[in-house]
């Protein structure tokens, strides 16, 4: 009972303290992209293009790496390594996110700003989505460390998806002789299709949510960014970063008017996550 | 023919194996540099006993600490917990004992999009709900804050372990002439204590490790309290603004805290996850 | 689907059963022929083929133990079994009084020749199409006709009697004791002929048996 | 030699005083009919097997004997189950009913608890004293046949027992709130042959102070234990299960009044 | 643990068969007694009692019937099973030569008084010994000594053929009609007699087969 | 008549050429031995059954004969297993021997796609024509006795079949790249009575043209449809499985020459 309370609880509330805003900028405040206190103008644009763009990379690179991971851990034999992988995979979930952010600030962002933005620009600068990065902090390594830290989910609930697939299933396909590989991407893969699907899903509304980490190698400027090697703004660390700050009426309504489409955004993508996982999962059981 | 195919699929065979092994072995790379520089650079600070005692102090005075941090995340996560947990116990026992067909399956979704709820929106509604009317800052927030972020993983992994227990358990039970309560309350919460405690330790874990709800609702305090109507730090607050601030001090502060903050994590961790071992195996028997 | 195995096992099973039936059926033939013709060779043969007869009650049994033990028969088709091990057990049982009767007609063969009175051959002809009709019944599973071939019993009872008496009455008059040995025989033949048609009777029980599950007297 | 006329067949054995009258039972799942009329009576302290195809509703049957299916939302029975003169579907006294009418299921389901604490967890609920519940302890284990296997053991964990032995524990738990009616629900379809004859040695053993109604896919093992049997149908036009015949086991096994009885028995089935 | 209720069946089947024994052994000599006094009344009650053996042997097959079909028995409860079958099959037509035995006591009873030949006491003695030995090696599953008890049935064959001689030759001198009925008679006894004999052998060859699973031919 | 000595009962049938040849075989399972000291001949052609009391390593043994005991680290087998004069147990050319024995396990496993998908599976791994797939499929599901049933549904989803139906289309799959044995493991125990005796007629039909080794918990099972039953029993001091008899079925159920297996077919065991 107190979940679902709470769940439209939280909408509520967070559309009422938003209402000002809402009623001032109407369906506007989506698609304009001009953020200013001072003239109390606000438009959402620039960070849910940010917060889409930066979730967008993080799946690309994370979901081939949780899948492997999802298939070793399944892997009947070398169950040395599948446990030290699975406690890997774990502890890489548990760490707090501040702590990637302070990570990715003085380590990853520099890295990434030395060996993989400059050179990449230098070569394919002409790219616009690829042009010169100016500062270490961008929505490049944000996504990075994003896609860090959604690979955990990722690979966790692949590994229950895969798992749930019967055991007789790959051992009916190994019986008719197809190799492992064989085995694992025309049987297991298939059968878990849907519900790897929605391990994408449910990773993607973290990689939305993913607040502090973001907010921290980001770089924080409220436009659309012309190079992913820019820096950006997403929904969760504008709001990290102003609220406190925000003063007057509009100022703080306009922050949580971000965090209502925030909230909404992720549960829809949820649920269908979660719908997704669900079928497979209870379906092969 | 055949063989020749044959061939050429063990040598496929072989390239997949490797790509994927290669990618995972990729995977846990990030996890030892994040650990590595963490500890290498939170040492220097947190080597230090008085790391643990002091408060903050201004820059360039030698001695500080985050002892005040500390106390503030064990006294909100303790709060937190004290909320979440009872609740999320008996509503995750409920879920699976009473609660039917689509209602069930609707709470369950529920709470799982909850698991999933963007931890900053609900840093706003806590401080919408507790700290506007109160116009002001404090560690009771910050708590609530947290219990929100905990209720949904104390429900489903209680719930989980509640439905690992065998179905003709409880029906053997009920069979036995048992009242429904009872059985739910001597039979099944029993058997499931070991998975429940898990579900704690983790919502736990993970609350001591959150930073964004507590940002304007805990907010963070320089000196030392233990009044949860007052403002209050934690360790995360520490990580969050000394990392971004240009001290080099504070900087080398803030990866203490993070040391601190990600032992302390891993180790409630890690003992949960031996105790969830334990759970599954005797559910293996049952 | 059928049951293939177990169908298949009771074939073989009703195979044997009516490779009986026809055996025994010419070894009554076989056995009245040579009492006609008063030829010892024919009656000495058909105590040799008797074996046959035995051999194949033996395999029928074996199969009926072997279909039991694989096949876990209930209702309809153990009744089938058991029903034709009853009937096997008669036939094997009728094939011995065909031997009887050979040796009966070696004995008479070494006595001096007299016309053979008529109610041989007619109980004969009786019994053998008594016995002919009763497996044809078997085959086609006719409960009706195996009744009403039962009742035909009485007919050869009565038969049976009168020669009796006469072949008695004669023994009373008569000296030569060749003539006493000789009535005596005769009269063990038609002992036997009549024993033919009980067990006849008998057998149309368990046709009635196997088809209905009933238990009845018949005759 | 007149006493050589006497009835000698089990099968025409006294049949025993009904215990259980079901009459015109119907069942619903929601919407979906499972069973339709089904009307038979089960004798008391005899052995009465159900058998049927997968789908025809035994485990549905069975569960309303002793109100299972108030678990299953959107269940209902209509018409009477008698038992002791009370009608099971509308009684409001479940507990006693269930103490009553005890329940062996599929798959043994050991508490996580020692063997005598299985075996006396629902006396001690019920507040009987700890000598009553000891001496409850030793008969249900003693007369499970399962005493003598565990009688040092019996502070291990359940678990620890082999899958028969586990499905004897079962049984001794419910003999432990000494009921009058056991029910069974293939309870050896998850044991090996030999676990499976012990059972149904013990089942017989049972039989002489317990009524016992078992629900089994094995038409062998029905033949081999059940005193009566009844044989259900899922009506293939309606898709109800409903009762095709019910008679003394030797009865049914020798000459099934119904043909459809004769052609599943016989295995010439579908 | 021992199969409760295949036991149980079983024990019932054989204890079905022992009934029917000693209620044969009993039937031989009511009926070679009611010869031995020239008594009627004594004579028609063996004939009467027969209707028991009948329905004791109705429900061997009954109960071999019910045991197959709901214990699936196999090997040795199997060959327990049919072996008794077998054996009380036998049993039953010994009872049939009872009744026959009764059938010429009331023939000769409606015949001058004239004294009983000794072999007919011998025979009587001798075939009642190997019944009611063999029933205590099928009781005792005695294989050896079944055997040895089939043996026997040469020493009945010997004074059933000098009878047979002694008869006939008999009737070859005798001249009144009454004369010969009643050595046709006494003959049909002593043939009866023989009969029995020989159904003990079988009885013997099936407590082989029960025992050892082996089909042997014995006597 | 002198036909009429000719042997009838079909125990005296030729007993066929040995087509797997299982000579000492042991298996460990790490330190834990299985079996120990196996040897006996499956006959091509004909249908093998191996039975015994849970543990005793009938599994075990019968997934020796394709190797699927790679798949669990540790597994080690000793001995030789020839098949066609090649030793099952040191081949290197695992995929091949895998399609000259295929397996079919207790639950039937549908891969989520088609009918045709299922059985075409095996074909298009050895990359053969679309021509010869297609009539691989229609081969397959003929002699699977499933064509009728499905012919109208090819593309329909596997799962939409029905137990049974499953079970066979398990059996088409592993007909689809002609193997010459065929393996199975408790195929019918999931299913219910009628579903197990259509897949034991289909197993008789099969035996024409295949070598069938069928494990089994179920020695009616095994006495209905084996020519050869082997009878196999856990070493009660050692631990480990061991061959108890091997024998022409119908010999093995009259008359059993161990005095252990009497008690197992009786069940007077243990
Ligand atoms: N909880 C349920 N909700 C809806 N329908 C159900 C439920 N349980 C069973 N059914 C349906 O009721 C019918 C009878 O089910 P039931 O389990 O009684 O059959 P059964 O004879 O026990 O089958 P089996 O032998 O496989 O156990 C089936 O058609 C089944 O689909
Ligand atoms: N993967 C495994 N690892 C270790 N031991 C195993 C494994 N599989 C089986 N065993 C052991 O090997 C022995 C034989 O097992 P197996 O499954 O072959 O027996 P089974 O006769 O098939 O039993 P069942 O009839 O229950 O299937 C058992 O003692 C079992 O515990
Ligand atoms: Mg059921
Ligand atoms: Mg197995
Ligand atoms: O066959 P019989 O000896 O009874 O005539």
């Amino acid at each position: 009972m107190t979940a679902p309370t709470l769940l439209i609880g939280i909408v509520i509330v967070l559309y009422q303290e938003a209402a000002p805003a809402i009623s001032r900028f109407g369906g506007g405040f989506l698609v304009t992209s001009n953020w200013n206190p001072v003239t109390l103008d606000f438009g959402a644009l620039p960070f849910i293009y940010g917060t889409v763009v930066t979730s967008a990379i993080a799946i690309a690179v994370a979901v081939p790496v949780g899948i492997a991971v999802a298939l070793v851990l399944t892997e009947q034999g070398a169950a040395g390594l599948r446990g030290a992988v699975g406690t890997g995979i774990e502890l890489l979930a548990a760490i707090p996110s501040v702590v990637y952010g302070i990570w990715a600030l003085y380590v990853l962002a520099p890295f990434l700003f030395n060996h993989v933005e400059v050179p990449l620009s230098g070569r394919f600068g002409f790219i616009g989505a690829l042009s010169g990065p100016s500062r270490q902090t961008s929505l490049f390594s944000a996504s990075v460390v994003l896609a860090v830290m959604i690979l955990p989910t990722l690979s966790a609930v692949s590994r229950d998806v895969i798992r749930a697939v019967p055991k007789g299933l790959r051992e009916s396909s190994v019986a008719l002789g197809a190799t492992w590989w064989e085995t694992n991407w025309k049987v297991v893969l298939p059968a878990a299709r849907s519900g790897i699907f929605g391990a994408t899903v449910l990773a993607l509304g973290r990689a939305l949510g993913e607040t502090i980490a973001v907010t921290m190698v980001i770089g924080n400027r409220p436009e659309i960014p012309p190079s992913i090697f820019s820096p950006a703004y997403t929904l969760a660390s504008v709001i990290a970063n102003e609220f406190t700050e925000a003063t007057g009426q509009i100022y703080p309504a306009a922050l949580v008017e971000l965090g209502l489409v925030l909230i909404l955004v992720a549960f829809t993508v949820n649920v269908i996550a979660l719908l997704l996982v669900r079928r497979t999962v209870s379906g092969s059981m | 023919m055949i063989r020749a195919r044959n061939h050429w699929r063990g040598y496929k065979n072989t390239i997949a194996l490797s790509a994927v092994y290669g990618l995972t072995g990729l995977a846990l790379v990030p996890l030892a540099l994040v650990l590595g520089y963490t500890i290498v650079k939170g040492l220097p600070a947190a080597i230090h006993p008085e790391f643990y005692l002091n408060v903050e102090r201004p820059v360039g005075i030698p001695g500080a600490g985050v002892a005040h941090a500390i106390a503030g995340s064990g006294i909100m996560v303790g709060i937190a917990s004290l909320l979440a947990i009872p609740v999320g116990v008996v509503s995750g026992v409920h879920l699976v004992d009473y609660a039917s067909g689509r209602w069930a399956s609707w709470v369950r979704l529920a709470a799982d999009v909850l698991v999933g709820a963007p931890s900053i929106a609900v840093g706003l509604f806590a401080y919408v709900l507790f700290v506007a009317p109160q116009h002001h800052f404090s560690g009771l927030s910050g708590a609530l804050a947290l219990a929100v972020l905990m209720l949904p993983v104390v429900i489903r992994t209680t719930e989980g372990a509640v439905a690992l227990i065998p179905a003709s358990l409880r029906e053997s039970g009920l069979a036995l002439g048992l009242p429904r309560w009872r059985v739910a309350l001597q039979l099944v919460l029993p058997a499931a204590a070991p998975g429940i405690i898990t579900g704690a330790l983790l919502a736990m874990a993970r609350a001591a490790g959150e930073t964004a709800p507590i940002l304007f609702t805990g907010f963070g305090n320089r000196s030392w309290n233990l009044d949860p109507t007052q403002p209050m730090s934690a360790l995360p607050l520490i990580v969050f603004h000394d990392a971004l601030t240009p001290y080099p001090a504070l900087q080398q502060q803030a990866w203490g805290a993070a040391l601190v903050l990600v032992a302390l994590v891993l180790v409630i961790n890690l003992s949960s996850r031996w105790v969830l071992r334990r759970q599954i195996r005797m559910a293996g028997q049952l | 689907m059928p049951r293939l195995t177990l169908e298949k096992e009771l074939a073989t099973l009703r195979e044997l059963a009516v490779r009986m039936g026809t055996l025994v059926e010419s070894q009554i033939e076989a056995a009245l022929e040579a009492l006609r013709r008063r030829d010892p060779e024919a009656a000495e043969k058909v105590r040799r083929d008797d074996q046959y007869l035995n051999e194949l009650f033996r395999q029928v049994r074996e199969q009926v133990f072997m279909v039991i033990s694989t096949q876990q028969p209930v209702a309809r088709d153990l009744r089938d079994l058991m029903g034709i091990q009853y009937i096997a057990s008669e036939l094997e049982r009728t094939g011995d009084y065909a031997v009887r009767i050979a040796r009966m007609t070696g004995t008479l063969c070494g006595l001096p020749d007299r016309p053979l009175r008529a109610e041989f051959g007619l109980m004969g002809e009786l019994v053998i199409r008594q016995v002919h009709d009763i497996l044809e019944d078997l085959i086609h599973r006719n409960v009706e006709h195996a009744r009403e071939v039962a009742t035909r019993d009485n007919e050869v009872d009565r038969l049976y009697h009168r020669t009796f008496e006469e072949l008695v009455a004669e023994m009373g008059k008569g000296t030569d004791p060749d003539g006493a040995l000789r009535s005596v025989t005769l009269l063990l033949v038609a002992h036997n002929l009549e024993r033919i048609a009980d067990r006849v009777t008998n057998v149309a029980e368990d046709i009635v048996f196997l088809e209905t599950g009933q238990v009845v007297e018949l005759g | 030699m007149v006493q050589a006329l006497k009835p000698q067949l089990s099968a025409i054995e006294a049949y025993g005083q009904p215990k259980v009258e079901i009459d015109h039972l119907s069942f619903y799942y929601g919407k979906l009919q499972a069973l339709r009329d089904v009307s038979f009576e089960i004798a008391e302290r005899r052995i009465t097997a159900i058998i049927g195809p997968s789908g025809c509703g035994k485990s549905t049957l069975l569960r309303v004997f002793n109100r299972m299916y108030d678990l299953v939302p959107g269940a209902r029975a209509e018409g009477k189950v008698l038992c002791d003169d009370e009608d099971i579907i509308s009684t409001r006294r479940l507990l006693e009913l269930r103490q009553k009418i005890g329940m062996v299921f599929q798959r043994p389901s050991p508490f996580p608890m020692s063997v005598r604490d299985n075996v006396a967890f629902a006396p001690r609920l019920l507040g009987w004293s700890a000598v009553r519940v000891k001496e409850a302890v030793f008969k249900s284990l003693e007369s499970a046949a399962l005493w003598d296997e565990v009688k040092d053991r019996l502070d291990a964990p359940a678990s620890s027992l082999s899958g028969g032995q586990l499905q004897r524990l079962s049984i001794a738990r419910c003999l432990a709130v000494n009921p009058s009616v056991i029910l069974m629900d293939e309870p050896c379809s998850a044991l090996d042959p030999i676990a499976t004859l012990k059972i149904e040695d013990l089942m017989v053993q049972l039989a002489r102070d317990y009524t016992i109604v078992i629900v089994t896919h094995n038409m062998q093992q029905a033949a081999r234990v059940s005193d009566f049997t009844a044989f259900m149908l899922m009506n293939p036009a309606a898709r109800f299960g409903e009762l095709v015949e019910f008679a003394p086991t030797a009865e049914l096994f020798n000459q099934p009044r119904d043909r459809r009885t004769e052609d599943y028995i016989t295995g010439r089935f579908g």
